[in-house]
């Protein structure tokens, strides 16, 4: 009976319910809503307690950041961009820097190579954890949250010795970073992947084996590998569908082409799935954490210098920089006219079609109570979307 | 790679491929022709992957230039497919039949830079704004700026010198102007 | 506040059907009135003391409230906790830059909001614009669309900063100086003004709660 | 669904006994990391209000306001960075750029407050709990988002450079004139330190452009001197160079050579502004050296009919006779001057006012005369034996080499004084095959020559003898006599007579020293020669200077018969260099459009 269960494909066309016929209901599921991922919202249309039709709106937050971007100077966006994604301002950082390095033809020496690398797995974790509390609480399951975020705090902790700032690092600055590793950093680094490492063990055991969980969560949220190419789909939402792509080793950027690590697939493609496949990501993150102290060079520049950023100029080109963040792909396209602010910086998140296009079609036929749980599922953080 | 430039040449008159990298390709294409050469690429080339799609205002030429930047993960290869639209008639084939998520970024596209995709689900519907009555405003002619300080409220008490004039003011003011 | 002088906006619930103008409640808030002495010290106290922060992430601001409201700063010990709806809550924290679409709902949920109520405002963007200060789609200074109790600096505020915000605003209620309810009661129309005049599909009751 | 679905949660319990997550006064036991991007610090006495903060601060976050009690001066405008914690997204790039490494970062992140107004303070100016905070941001060792090192400049080797007269610095390429251009901040401080008030910021950003024509336009503003002045300017500008608190200061001067280097004469005329249409009145301009030049080029540019009266055979002055020619090369003097008599200057060289004609035919042809005859007369040793036949004058060493004459100075040189006089003849002497002494009254750190100066004398070979007070020169003994002469100096020691003064230097008795020279040249100092203005000028003097009014007017005259007369540079200003010498000409010019066109009186 549950195999079947398994195989439950939306329809693609939406349903057209007549709201007269007072046989549907719409309501709001946010912004202002708990089960809700950051500030959007989703106007469902619900019969019983079954979702006929679901939309996603967004725009709660948006700041019009590529508008703003124009309008700056290129040294000037790099506090900007990492505002972008709250949980994971790294990325943001890594590929707007990325970008105009490569449009203006800066190598950064290799240990920037290393740190950025160090910060970009860090931050991965720590979002990962963020979301592991967030997704056992959409399913009722309010201990995860009490640990993880502590975990994640942890993390934190070990950002704000390393760049100074909690939530937003600030630290992947064009041309390297912006400071070498304080003393004793990476003996911290490794006490606190200990302690995450040991509580993940915990929360395997409470999360993964927790019968409601576990019968919420099996077969919520289906995801054909065939939808993977057709909606855009990336990251562990792409892996847990079987397709087995990873832009850490896809593109083969910063360090990871040094690091030992095999990109993990999973097969069922549901809510469970997703989940337990973001655990293992998360046990991959702490070893490739491990990795990256052990090899990073303890001595060498940190950062290449910059001309004078109140008149740097980028050579006009445009470029297109990628990265595989908790989510999936985020990309930078960056143009450059030639002047000293850009033409045009677009932000792909992956959130982008995870939260829209792919979550309207999952939420129909869902329950009410498991639209938190898909929701969060997907992993989408709404800014991105709307920039 | 060179091959699929004349291929597209050749198919749908694509010009002006630029290696940005070794993974990333940026090419040219008619706007007419662009729905045609993404289905082709699409499906015979491997493209498969549309990682997203935007637009440039490039007031200057009085076009906006599209964007849709491809993937094949076979090739391990991207590609960037530029088009040039008249900034006066902005209307574009759409491509949500090709990709199921286009329609957002085409939606978007309309929201932002004011650029009709003709079929495409909900385009009209606002994304992101609500109750907005200026202009499109990602186009370059609107000034963020000067609407922001026109329409919100600021903290007043706020001044500023710039050392020169300051200086000039202390230290020589009798020199001529 | 000189500029106060705007025109008063019209208080029916215009735009709405007939049968669902009754849904919603068109008299415009009072001012509240404080019981007598000690009673009132006394409820203040327990206002004081039992904080309900209504789980609205209307910006970046809410990712530090998580680690607050779990074990690491555990905000429970000091009588805060979120709570899901505004009907249940007093405290509304503005977690930084405000667009115009979110402002729309913030009005909505603080007028929702049960009185006594208090907003706590987060980071530079809720003082003075921040870092969207030339943004065509975020307001500059929440204090023009409600009345806010405390400013909390940073960018983001730590979760220890916030604990500090809400220390202060227990003192500044223990003290009997919470007046943003109030505030906003006598400065209604001029509020209303302001509100309107950057949400321009003001398609919802003029007050509602 | 097995067994261990519902047993697992449970093995948690283990944990029940572990130290709990919770922190348990957080406010009070968790200080910002070290490096945690706090409140703003500055300190105030370092910082000099260029503003770069500002200028970086994307969140126009960062305002430059006065500050009570603080003056603007040379090097600092007197402004403090004043930040708004209603914009501010702390990301310490006003702290990674600031040029002098005032600005930091506390660790302390807690203020709060129920008045939105009050997060606007001055760092360092009003007093914060965090001020001299020890942890917090600061800009990693070794990273600045500013250029520290100013691009190298190539010079001749000095082996090399006492060979020949051959000039040593060799001017910026392009690329070299960009990036150092690209050190600029644009703060502008150097304006207010520079006599001629010159547009810095504007013409380096020219540089930074690449648009010279505009560049030229800039300098020409104020500056008719641009070749003389890109070579031997005395650049107070780059004392005052934000840059430079951190770093070396941009090389202004070789910024504004490379400008004017690079745009051929030919091509000024293109980028320069004509000449005024002429007013119809005559202006003459005593001394064609840079102040009166300068009088001259922009009297020109208002349509006056400008004649210069030069005693020697060559325009230039001291630009000329004074500078030796490794340092600033005759053909870029000459174009200088080039320029300036092709918008119609007249130079009569070779008539010396006072003999070939008076200064009251001046005033009687003339609408108005500008007198800038600077200071000609060197002063004497005034020791016993200084009319010794061996005993030099340096100004007319320096213009007897200027002339190619024979100088004839013999194998040992003794240069007296430590201005840069001293040095120019010290290293012309050098350059003649001389071994050099260089004697001075005070230490090395008080002479008044630029350090480049005293730097590049030493290392081409001049011996620099410290705190030496001459006492005598004694003819030499024997076959010499006549042609070599004995110095005698007296070592003398630093004392510090008054407090707050700088030390004097007091002979130590008894320790006297002699040495034989061929040659000894008294450098310093000059004074003027006046003896052309007579008392019917009504000139009035005070301390055998014209005296002078703020417009640079000596005398009014009286119309029609007698033109006014204005005096200006080395003959009346303190600085006595070129740049402010320019500066009063350019002053005197436009004081004398007023005076003649009657206009702002």
């Amino acid at each position: 009976m549950k195999k079947e269960k398994l195989r439950v494909i939306p329809p693609a066309e939406r349903a057209n319910p007549d709201l007269e016929s007072g046989k549907y209901l719409l309501m709001w599921q946010g912004p202002q809503h708990p089960g809700i991922t950051g500030n959007m919202s989703l106007k469902l249309i619900v019969e019983g307690d079954s979702v006929v039709d679901c939309e996603t709106h967004v725009g709660y937050l948006h700041r019009g950041f590529e508008k703003l971007m124009e309008r700056r100077l290129w040294m000037q966006n790099f506090p900007l961009v990492c505002r972008i994604a709250v949980p994971e301002p790294d990325f943001n950082e890594y590929c707007y820097a990325a970008a105009l390095e490569e449009l203006a033809g800066i190598q950064i020496p290799d240990k920037a190579v290393w740190l950025r690398t160090l910060s970009l797995e860090m931050i991965r974790l720590a979002s990962f954890l963020m979301w592991i509390g967030g997704q056992a609480g959409a399913f009722g399951h309010g201990t995860i949250i009490q640990w993880s975020v502590t975990m994640r705090d942890y993390v934190l902790d070990l950002f704000e010795e390393l760049s100074g700032g909690r939530i937003y690092h600030m630290y992947i600055i064009p041309g390297g970073v912006r400071g070498d590793v304080p003393a004793g950093f990476f003996k911290h680094v490794l006490e606190i992947m200990d302690t995450v490492q040991k509580n993940l063990d915990d929360i395997e055991l409470v999360m993964f084996h927790n019968v409601v969980f576990k019968m919420r969560a099996e077969g919520l949220g289906y995801i054909p590998a065939d939808w993977v190419d057709h909606y855009g789909i990336t990251g562990p939402n792409a892996r847990a569908a079987g397709v087995a792509r990873d832009l850490r080793k896809d593109l083969g950027y910063l360090a990871y082409p040094r690091l030992d690590f095999k990109t993990i697939v999973g097969q069922k493609s549901d809510a469970y799935e997703r989940a337990r496949l973001r655990l293992l990501e998360m046990y991959q993150c702490i070893d490739l954490i491990r990795q990256i102290v052990d090899q990073c060079p303890k001595d060498g520049p940190f950062r290449e210098k910059l001309p004078n950023p109140l008149y740097w100029k980028i050579p006009a080109g445009e470029t297109y920089v990628a990265a595989e963040c908790t989510r999936g792909e985020y990309g930078f396209y960056v143009a450059s006219d030639g002047s000293d602010k850009p033409r045009r910086v677009a932000v792909r998140g992956p959130s982008y079609t995870h939260a829209v296009a792919v979550m309207e079609r999952l939420a129909r036929g869902v329950n009410i109570a498991d639209v938190a749980g898909l929701m969060v599922s997907l992993h989408t953080y709404p800014p991105e979307i709307e920039r | 790679m060179n091959e699929l430039a004349t291929r597209l040449a050749a198919r749908y008159g694509a010009r002006g491929w630029h290696d940005q990298r070794a993974d990333l390709a940026t090419i040219v294409l008619d706007a007419d022709r662009l729905r045609d050469a993404l289905a082709y690429l699409r499906d015979q080339e491997g493209y498969r992957h549309l990682s997203f799609a935007t637009a440039i205002d490039n007031i200057e030429r009085g076009v906006f230039t599209l964007v849709y930047t491809l993937r094949s993960h076979d090739k391990g290869h991207s590609l960037i497919v530029h088009a040039d639209i008249d900034r006066q008639k902005p209307v574009v084939d759409s491509i949500h039949l090709l990709w199921a998520q286009a329609w957002t970024y085409q939606r978007e596209m309309k929201e932002w830079y004011g650029i009709d995709f003709p079929g495409s689900p909900r385009v009209d519907e606002e994304f992101v704004l609500e109750g907005w009555e200026g202009p499109p405003m990602m186009r370059r002619d609107f000034d963020s700026l000067a609407y922001s300080d026109a329409t919100y409220a600021e903290r007043p008490g706020r001044a500023t010198s710039d050392p020169a004039r300051h200086m000039k003011e202390q230290l020589y003011p009798e020199a001529a102007e | 506040m000189s500029d106060k002088k705007l025109k008063p906006a019209p208080l029916a619930n215009e735009g709405l059907s007939p049968d669902e103008r009754g849904l919603f409640c068109d008299a415009a808030p009072r001012e509240y009135e404080p019981a007598k002495g000690v009673i009132e010290d006394f409820y203040n106290w327990a206002r004081a003391e039992s904080l309900w922060i209504l789980g609205f992430g209307t910006g970046c601001g809410a990712i530090e409230l998580r680690p607050l409201m779990t074990s690491r700063f555990d905000m429970y010990r000091y009588g805060i906790q979120a709570r899901p709806t505004p009907r249940q809550s007093c405290v509304f924290v503005i977690g930084g830059y405000a667009s115009v679409k979110t402002l729309k709902r913030i009005v909505r949920s603080y007028e929702q909001m049960m009185g006594p109520k208090f907003v706590v405002a987060l980071g530079s963007c809720t003082i003075n614009g921040g870092m969207y200060w030339d943004s065509y789609n975020t307001i500059k200074r929440i204090d023009q669309y409600i009345p806010v109790d405390v400013y909390i600096t940073g960018c983001m505020p730590r979760p220890e900063a916030l604990l500090a915000g809400f220390q202060e605003l227990k003192k500044i209620i223990k003290a009997g100086k919470g007046e943003g309810q109030n505030i906003y009661a006598r400065d209604f129309a001029w509020y209303k003004a302001n509100q309107k005049q950057i949400i321009k599909n003001w398609d919802m009751p003029d007050y509602n709660w | 669904m097995d067994i261990k679905d519902f047993i697992a949660p449970f093995a948690v319990w283990k944990r029940a006994f572990e130290k709990p997550f919770t922190v348990k006064k957080p406010i009070d036991e968790r200080p910002g990391a070290p490096r945690y991007r706090g409140f703003h610090i500055n300190d105030a006495e370092r910082c000099v209000g260029c503003g770069t903060c500002e200028a970086i601060c994307m969140n126009k976050a960062i305002d430059l306001v006065p500050v009570e009690g603080r003056e603007a001066k040379e090097g600092d405008s007197g402004l403090r960075p004043r930040v708004d914690y209603g914009r501010c997204c702390w990301c310490a790039l006003c702290v990674d750029i600031c040029p002098s490494g005032s600005l930091n970062m506390s660790n302390e992140y807690l203020w709060i407050d129920s008045d939105p107004d009050v997060f606007r303070y001055t760092p360092g100016v009003d007093k914060k709990p965090w001020d001299g905070a020890e942890l917090g941001y600061r800009r990693a060792e070794g990273y600045r988002l500013l250029d520290e090192q100013r691009v190298p400049m190539a010079e001749l080797g000095h082996r090399e450079a006492v060979k020949s007269f051959l000039e040593l610095v060799q001017g910026y390429s392009r690329a070299q004139a960009e990036k150092e251009a690209d050190r600029c901040v644009s703060c502008g401080l150097c304006i207010a330190s520079c006599p001629a008030h010159m547009d810095i910021p504007g013409y380096i950003k020219a540089v930074r452009e690449g648009d010279l024509d505009t560049g030229l336009r800039l300098l020409y503003e104020t500056n008719p001197f641009p070749e003389a002045c890109g070579r031997i300017c005395t650049h107070l500008c780059e004392g005052a160079c934000s840059i430079g608190t951190g770093g070396d200061p941009v090389a202004i001067r070789w910024l504004k050579r490379y400008i004017a280097d690079q745009v051929e004469l030919s091509a000024y005329a293109k980028a320069l502004p004509r000449a005024e249409p002429s007013v119809g009145k005559k202006v003459a301009v005593v001394g064609a050296g840079p102040g009166g030049l300068s009088a001259a080029y922009y009297l020109a540019l208002l349509g006056y009919e400008v004649k210069v009266y030069e005693k020697d055979g060559e325009a230039g002055g001291m630009l000329r006779y004074g500078i030796p020619e490794y340092r600033l090369p005759y053909p870029a003097l000459d174009k200088d001057i080039g320029y300036i008599e092709s918008l119609g200057v007249t130079i009569k060289r070779g008539v010396a006012i006072g003999k070939d004609l008076s200064l009251s035919d001046l005033r009687r042809d003339y609408h108005a005369v500008y007198l800038s005859t600077g200071l000609p007369v060197a002063y004497g040793l005034e020791v016993p034996g200084d009319k010794h036949p061996r005993v030099l004058d340096g100004v007319a060493v320096l213009a007897a080499a200027t002339r190619g004459e024979e100088l004839g100075l013999g194998k040992r040189v003794a240069v007296i004084g430590g201005g840069n006089v001293a040095m120019d003849a010290a290293r012309t002497a050098l350059r003649h095959g001389a071994a050099v002494d260089i004697l001075y009254r005070r230490r090395e750190e008080d002479m008044p020559a630029d350090a480049d100066e005293i730097r590049e004398a030493k290392a081409e070979g001049a011996r620099l003898i410290e705190k030496s007070i001459p006492v005598e020169v004694k003819d030499a003994a024997g076959a010499l006599a006549g042609k070599a002469a004995l110095f005698v100096w007296n070592e003398a020691e630093m004392v510090q007579k008054e407090e707050g003064k700088r030390p004097v230097p007091e002979a130590i008795p008894g320790a006297l020293r002699e040495e034989l020279y061929d040659s000894i040249i008294a450098a310093i100092g000059q004074g003027p020669d006046l003896s052309y203005v007579t008392e019917e000028d009504g000139v009035p003097m005070k301390r055998f200077k014209p005296l002078v009014d703020a417009r640079g007017m000596a005398s009014p005259g009286a119309s029609p018969k007698g033109g006014a007369i204005f005096a200006g540079g080395d003959l009346v200003n303190d600085r006595k260099d070129a740049i402010s010498a320019i500066a009063d000409g350019h002053r005197a010019a436009l004081s004398i459009d007023r005076h003649l066109s009657g206009k702002g009186a």
